[in-house]
């Protein structure tokens, strides 16, 4: 792939003598959204903490739009066009979510501009606000948000630094179901836009919706790199990964 | 300073003062019968609240004359202050050379570093003894003092072979007391006061380096808080309450507080009232121009309870007797 | 060179019953209290003024050390707990306010003077060249066997690992059937009762003014953090590291290398080689010596 | 005004600056900083050591702001890997580091005699005019200070700094750069600090060792507790209010016929006391931080 | 076994979260507990075990009223086990001790027992025993969590989002070990669930919540059939969409 907005080429990370990835090699296209799947603790935080530069990486080269940005802090890594979102996020007490929100943006952000830069107001927030149905707490403190809503909360913020590429760590979980719909329709929208999208997730209807390709992860390696739909026919990813879920999915596919 | 580190010897100034103010104002007071007031601030052995006190003191008080403070990093600025003001101003605790430069309305009462140094430098070339450790605070009393000293041994034909400045406020001196002892002296020469004093005293003891000959700059202050047995054989200088109301004001001392004297600020602090009474008497108003023309002219062989007081060019007080003493049986005398 | 270690083992004692107190409560309420070496004065005080009624100097020590456990307890119930719910720092500043009352109070009840314990004069003693007193032993003694006592209730009773999960996550301890209170409340006596032993120890060696707990703070909290905050036993080591960096300065002459017979770093940066030491150290490892936070995002 | 007022006005002013320096750092960055004093010291050593080498004053104010320049960079390095409490305790000991070379290298310094005779701002000025102006001039500065300070922080630069002080993962994971926002904060509150330290000299004419104390550190940091963190108009409150007490506490004690040694206690029981009765009860202090009301940018 | 009535909650002065909420769970029976984002599911929870204090209403334990009861106390008399939504390990301890200390009541024996077995069910735990918690990946802290709750022997075992995290096969195998606790020991489980398909699927009884009360209760069989119910409170299901 000539275009592709992200290229790992041999990543490999351990903490001691566990390894936790071994000579990972993937590359994502623009414009394109792709799952990240696999066990619990097959290394995909791992993964992701490397791209965004949370982590280094032992070995092997990552490329973002043709740079290699392996080894760079995270907050340059940020400023490049690469965002990612959290796990389990954690959200400020005395900020409000509008506030946060609105710190999405580093325009005008600077030191000096305080001084000198022109005062705008922000349209995009609120259209956030209004597409993450965060409206009803948007001037409560962030950190007294529910579980879901701070998932919520901490997407809509990274959308708000305009990313090249977006890497989501479980966006859905903990996420009721319906606006687990909404959050496709809205990341698809926004894939459209041109924001390349690399989601960890688990729920498989979510992938299947979303997700043009996915990659599956096990203890470190890829096994398999594939449209959603034919993850069911791989047997090592039924093993490793779908177990029941698989046949449920045959019967209804 | 009533607060803070060197709270016991701001508290022994005052015991001083008070005595003053109480012996004046039974013996009928200033200006025929007026009463002599000293109003009390606590410095807080800080600039910027030694500063309110003095500004309190001039603007809100109106006090003619200013006496004080110990730490000669409070009374530069003070002292500055109050000159500027057109106050008078006595120092009765610090030593610092650079008193001198305060300009006039400025005294001390108390005689600067170089005139106590020289005295010990004398004293211990006297005794035969050539080389010599230092060890005194780190701070300006200290500084000067070391500097003083080690200048005046040297015009004498010793030497210094090891000064050690320690920090204030720790619980053990041992160390530097062991630096201290690593250059062989035929003497240690010393100053300190309050916990310090009593704890370099003990560890010298437990080091067993009292068994090269102690010798202190203000014998009294160095030892008083210390157990006699750790002190036993140490010279020293000391003030000497030689005037003509030196034995007096120190029975009164004793009778008043029940103890010998604390430390050897107190006499400066009961001289400089008495000096500044007369002076008011003597100008017939307490018009501070008037009170800095008579100090000036008593204070040329002015008989005090710390000796005679006789003022230099720079109004600082040109010389001290001493007391030689030493220490034998829990008691001074030489 | 035993006089060297003998000195640093003296001075390490001084600093390190406070230090481990201040360390063990610090893992389990997640703030560097520093009122604690306002209880180092407090026993040592207290013992005294005990001794002066007439207890002999056993009895009047450990009595201090229970009633200043008990007022640590106390103090962390009433003040503590409350600061706390509005974060560390605050509870820090806190510490830090309550520590200039216990001062008030010391200097209105206590005065400024310096006092000693009604004791012996202990003649020095030679012990392979180097010089200790009795006093100096007895206490080194002690505070051995009180660390020695404290690392044992720590690693060979319940309360250690309950201790642990407080610290880390007391919602979930609570939920996992500790009474975090308790646990909370038995390692602040505990740490009580050190600080005042401290105190006690370094008071009993010679004199001690109402300044004894403030003038140990830096030194105390270099040790702490320098073994790492939370990390009790690493206290003591920091002690030792500290005691040895300040002995160090202190005593060794650089004369030879300069050409001449004795030259020394002046004694007052003896005190500052430890904060330096202190500073350095954070720079490489950044939660103390024997603390690996490991953090993953 | 009497004189005295003029006096106590002026020295809230300057308290007013290094309170809103601090408000600056553990308000809005985060920043627990314990060595705020020797910011301070940056100018009033520039206008000492500027004076002491006849350099003029205009050196001098260079030189305090180089220094607390310097200062400022040299801590926000220690916290580039530094959690809250470790680093609050790295400056205590790099602020006490400094003071210790201060004190010693009296070439440079002074050392612990300081220097004195730095000359008065308005010093030609007669009389009432002379200090009018100066408190002229420290008002001026410190609406300055406050309108500087508050443009940041309801800028979007402000919001950069709280996410930063609550969670400084996310930030980073925004493209914030911590240590950048850090050593930003840190200079401008360096350069706070030093304009106060610039004048004081010049007003106080004498600049010691003494003057950087670490309890002097924790008056500021009661200053901005007590008037309310975050939130500027409380750290100046807070001063003024700290410093009229102060000021006045000897009054009371004339009023009440009390030993001047008991102002001491006083003193220590206002600082601490009222500390610690603002903690446990308005821990947001007297004015407290807004949230959420920082102006659409 | 667990009797909730009327119970309304809240944070420090804030309005109620929960508004009157009525709730029964009895031993050996599963409810789960679903609802949108923020209606209070996580709160009822925390409620119930103790560390929300409610502002009204009652919460009952086998007939006795436990609504002031401390936390500590109920794990032990009662024998209440919870798990909450978010940090829900003890991060500075290893896998090991975090296990442990749920079984701190039991006797030696039993405890080792308990935990070999439960070792042998969660061999990701197994390999990382010696490890910290913190540096577990999501999934595994999921699993760490419960299997602290169920080393414990709970009879009312309180789940805030089991399943959050975890691999489709995991879930299913959580999902399932939870079934054969309840049918071993008959305890009572109360778990809040985005899953709903899946937990339902398990589930004896189900609640649904919004904003503060109780929108819809009845029996989990008879919400999975009905279509309604799945386009409004569970999102589509891969069965329904195409
Ligand atoms: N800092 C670390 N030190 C040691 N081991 C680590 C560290 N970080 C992660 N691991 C281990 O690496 C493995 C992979 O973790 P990772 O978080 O990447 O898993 P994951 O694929 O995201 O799983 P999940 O779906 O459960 O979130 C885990 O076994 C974890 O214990
Ligand atoms: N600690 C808190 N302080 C103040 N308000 C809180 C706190 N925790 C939760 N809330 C508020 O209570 C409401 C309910 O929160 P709760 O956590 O119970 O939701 P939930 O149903 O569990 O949601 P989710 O499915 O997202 O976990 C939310 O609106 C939230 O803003
Ligand atoms: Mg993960
Ligand atoms: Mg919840």
């Amino acid at each position: 792939m000539s275009d592709a907005i992200l290229k790992l080429d041999g990543v490999a990370k351990s903490f001691g003598a566990h390894h936790v990835l071994t000579d990972v090699r993937l590359s994502i296209g623009a414009n394109e959204i792709v799952g990240l799947l696999g066990p619990n603790g097959s290394g995909k935080s791992t993964l992701l903490n490397i791209i965004s530069g949370f982590s280094r990486p032992n070995k092997g080269d990552i490329l973002f739009l043709g740079n290699s940005i392996a080894g760079m802090p995270s907050f340059k890594i940020a400023r490049e066009g690469l965002v990612r979102t959290f796990q389990l996020p954690s959200m400020p007490t005395r900020m409000t979510v509008r506030e946060v929100l609105r710190s999405g943006s580093r325009e005008g952000a600077g030191l000096l501009d305080a001084f000198f830069g022109a005062r705008r107001d922000d349209a995009a927030v609120d259209e956030l606000i209004e597409q993450f149905a965060l409206g009803a707490v948007a001037h409560q403190p962030a950190s007294s948000l529910s579980g879901g809503q701070k998932k919520l909360l901490s997407i809509a913020v990274a959308l708000r630094t305009r990313p090249r590429l977006l890497c989501l760590d479980e966006p859905t979980a903990g996420v009721h179901p319906q606006l687990r719909g909404r959050m496709v329709e809205l990341l698809k929208t926004f894939s459209k836009r041109g924001v390349a999208i690399l989601v960890v997730e688990h729920d498989m209807h979510f992938i299947r919706e979303l997700c043009g390709r996915c990659i599956v992860l096990d203890r470190g390696e890829i096994i398999a790199d594939c449209a959603p739909a034919r993850l069911t026919e791989d047997q090592r990813v039924v093993e490793a990964y779908l177990g029941k879920a698989a046949e449920r999915q045959k019967v209804s596919a | 300073p009533l607060s803070g580190a060197s709270a016991t010897l701001g508290d022994d100034q005052r015991r001083g003062i008070e005595l003053a103010v109480e012996q004046i104002n039974e013996g009928g007071g200033v200006l025929g019968g007026r009463k002599l007031r000293v109003i009390v601030e606590d410095s807080g052995g800080r600039a910027p609240s030694a500063l309110d006190a003095a500004k309190k003191l001039v603007t809100v008080d109106k006090v003619p004359a200013v006496i004080g403070e110990y730490s000669s990093g409070i009374t530069i600025p003070i002292g500055q202050y109050l000159v500027q003001e057109g106050k008078v101003h006595v120092n009765i605790g610090s030593s610092s050379g650079r008193i001198r430069a305060l300009g006039d309305g400025a005294f001390s009462v108390i005689g600067l570093d170089n005139v106590s140094s020289g005295f010990a430098a004398d004293d211990v070339i006297a005794q035969g003894w050539k080389t010599a450790a230092f060890i005194a605070p780190n701070n300006a009393y200290g500084q000067g003092v070391a500097e003083q000293f080690q200048k005046a041994l040297k015009e004498r034909g010793g030497e210094v072979v090891s000064t050690v400045l320690y920090t204030e406020g720790q619980t053990t001196y041992r160390r530097e007391l062991q630096q201290l002892e690593r250059g062989r002296p035929d003497v240690y020469v010393y100053s300190a006061y309050g916990k310090e004093a009593a704890t370099i005293n003990r560890e010298a003891f437990e080091l067993g380096l009292n068994s090269t000959p102690w010798y202190a700059i203000y014998l009294s202050m160095c030892t008083t808080d210390a157990d006699p047995k750790f002190v036993q054989g140490q010279y020293g200088l000391d003030l000497n309450n030689i005037g003509p109301d030196g034995k007096s004001y120190e029975e009164a001392y004793r009778k008043k507080y029940g103890e010998n004297f604390r430390t050897s600020f107190n006499g400066y602090g009961y001289d400089s009232v008495k000096l500044l009474a007369a002076a008011i008497d003597k100008a017939g108003s307490a018009e501070p121009a008037a009170i800095t023309k008579a100090l000036k002219e008593i204070g040329n062989g002015y008989q005090g309870a710390t000796g005679d007081i006789t003022f230099d060019a720079d109004r600082q007080r040109s010389k001290q007797p001493y007391l030689r003493l030493k220490i034998e049986d829990g008691t001074k005398q030489r | 060179m035993v006089q060297f270690l003998v000195d640093v083992l003296i001075r390490a004692v001084d600093l390190a019953l406070i230090a481990i107190g201040l360390s063990s409560v610090y893992s389990l309420i997640r703030f560097p209290n520093v009122a604690l070496v306002q209880y180092a004065t407090t026993g040592a005080l207290l013992a005294l003024a005990l001794q002066m009624a007439g207890l002999p100097l056993l009895a009047a020590g450990i009595v201090a050390c229970l009633m200043v456990g008990a007022l640590a307890v106390l103090l962390n119930l009433m003040v503590f707990e409350r600061l706390l719910r509005a974060g560390s720092a605050i509870a820090m500043i806190g510490s830090l306010a309550l520590s200039m009352v216990f001062s008030a109070i010391f200097l209105v009840t206590a005065g400024p003077r310096a006092q000693r314990f009604e004791l012996d004069i202990a003649p020095p003693l030679r012990f392979l060249g180097a010089r200790v007193t009795e006093h100096q032993l007895i206490a080194a003694a002690i505070s051995a066997v009180a660390i020695a006592g404290f690392a044992l209730i720590l690693f060979r009773t319940d309360l250690g690992r309950c201790m642990r999960a407080t610290a880390t996550n007391s919602v979930l301890a609570r939920a996992t059937g500790i009474d975090t209170r308790k646990v909370t409340g038995t390692v602040v006596f505990l740490s009580g009762v050190m600080a005042a032993l401290g105190g006690i120890g370094i008071a009993v060696k010679g004199e001690m003014s109402v300044h004894l707990g403030l003038d140990m703070l830096l030194p105390v909290f270099a040790a702490a953090i320098l073994g790492g905050l939370g990390n009790a036993l690493g206290a003591a080591v920091g002690a030792l590291v500290i005691a040895m960096a300040e002995t160090l300065v202190t005593n060794v002459n650089f004369g030879p290398i300069f050409g001449q017979s004795l030259l020394f770093i002046p004694a007052a940066y003896a005190t500052a080689a430890s904060f330096l030491l202190l500073v350095i150290v954070l720079l490489a490892r950044p939660y103390g010596l024997f603390v690996s936070e490991v953090k993953r995002v | 005004m009497s004189e005295f007022l003029i006096h106590v006005a002026i020295m809230a002013c300057l308290y007013g600056l290094l309170s809103l320096s601090l408000n600056l750092q553990i308000g809005f960055a985060g920043l627990v900083n314990f060595g705020q004093v020797i910011l301070f010291g940056c100018g009033t050593y520039g206008a000492s050591i500027a004076f002491s080498h006849q350099l003029g004053p205009v050196a001098g104010i260079l030189l305090g702001i180089t220094f607390a320049i310097l200062v400022a960079l040299a801590f926000a390095r220690l916290g580039r890997n530094l959690g809250a409490d470790y680093w609050g305790i790295a400056t205590l000991a790099m602020a006490e580091v400094l003071r210790i070379i201060v004190n010693n290298e009296d070439w440079l310094t002074g050392g612990a005699q300081g220097v004195g005779g730095i000359p008065l701002i308005f010093g030609d000025m007669p009389r009432p005019a002379g200090p009018l102006l100066t408190l002229a001039l420290c008002l001026a500065l410190l609406a300055c200070a406050w309108w500087l300070c508050n443009r940041l922080t309801t800028s979007r630069y402000g919001l950069a700094l709280k996410l930063m002080r609550e969670e400084p993962q996310l930030a980073a994971s925004l493209g914030y750069s911590l240590s950048a926002l850090k050593s930003q904060t840190l200079m401008v509150a360096a350069v706070l600090a030093a304009a106060a330290g610039f004048v004081f000299a010049h007003y106080v004419t004498f600049v010691g060792p003494d003057q950087l104390v670490a309890s002097e550190t924790f008056l500021i940091w009661a200053m901005v507790v007590i008037g309310g963190t975050g939130n500027h108009l409380g750290a100046i409150v807070g001063a003024i209010l700290m410093q009229f007490l102060f000021a006045y506490v000897p009054f009371v004690k004339d009023a009440l016929g009390l030993p001047s040694e008991y102002v001491a206690a006083m003193r220590l029981m206002l600082v601490g006391g009222g500390l610690l009765a603002f903690l446990m009860w308005r821990t947001q202090g007297l004015i407290p931080e807004r949230v959420g009301e920082t102006r659409h940018v | 076994m667990i009797n909730v009535s009327n119970v309304r909650a809240g944070y420090g002065d804030g309005p109620d979260v929960l508004q009157g909420i009525n709730l029964t769970a009895g031993g050996g029976e599963i409810v789960t507990i679903l609802g949108p984002n923020g209606c209070g599911k996580s709160t009822l929870l925390k409620c119930i075990a103790g560390f929300v204090k409610p502002r009204g209403g009652k919460i009952e334990s086998e007939g006795k009223d436990v609504s002031l009861v401390p936390v500590h106390e109920k794990v032990r008399l009662h024998r209440m086990g919870f798990v909450p939504q978010t940090d829900n390990v003890f991060a500075t301890l290893s896998v090991a001790d975090n296990i442990l200390l749920g079984a701190r009541h039991l006797p030696a024996a039993e405890r080792s027992a308990r935990f070999a077995e439960l070792m042998s069910q969660y061999p990701a735990l197994k390999a990382k025993q010696e490890r910290k918690a913190s540096v577990l990946s999501g999934g595994e802290r999921q699993i760490l969590s419960l299997a602290r709750a169920l080393i414990s022997d709970p009879q009312v075992l309180l789940l805030d989002e089991p399943s959050a995290g975890l691999s489709p096969l995991m879930m299913h195998e959580v999902f399932a070990a939870i079934a054969t606790i309840r049918d071993r020991t008959g305890m009572c489980i109360l778990m809040v669930e985005q899953n709903a398909f899946e937990a339902l699927n398990v589930a004896d009884r189900a609640y649904v919540l919004s904003l503060g009360k109780v929108a819809i209760e009845g029996d989990a069989a008879g919400m999975l059939a009905d279509p309604a119910m799945r386009h409004l409170y569970l999102g589509g299901e891969p069965e329904t969409v195409h």
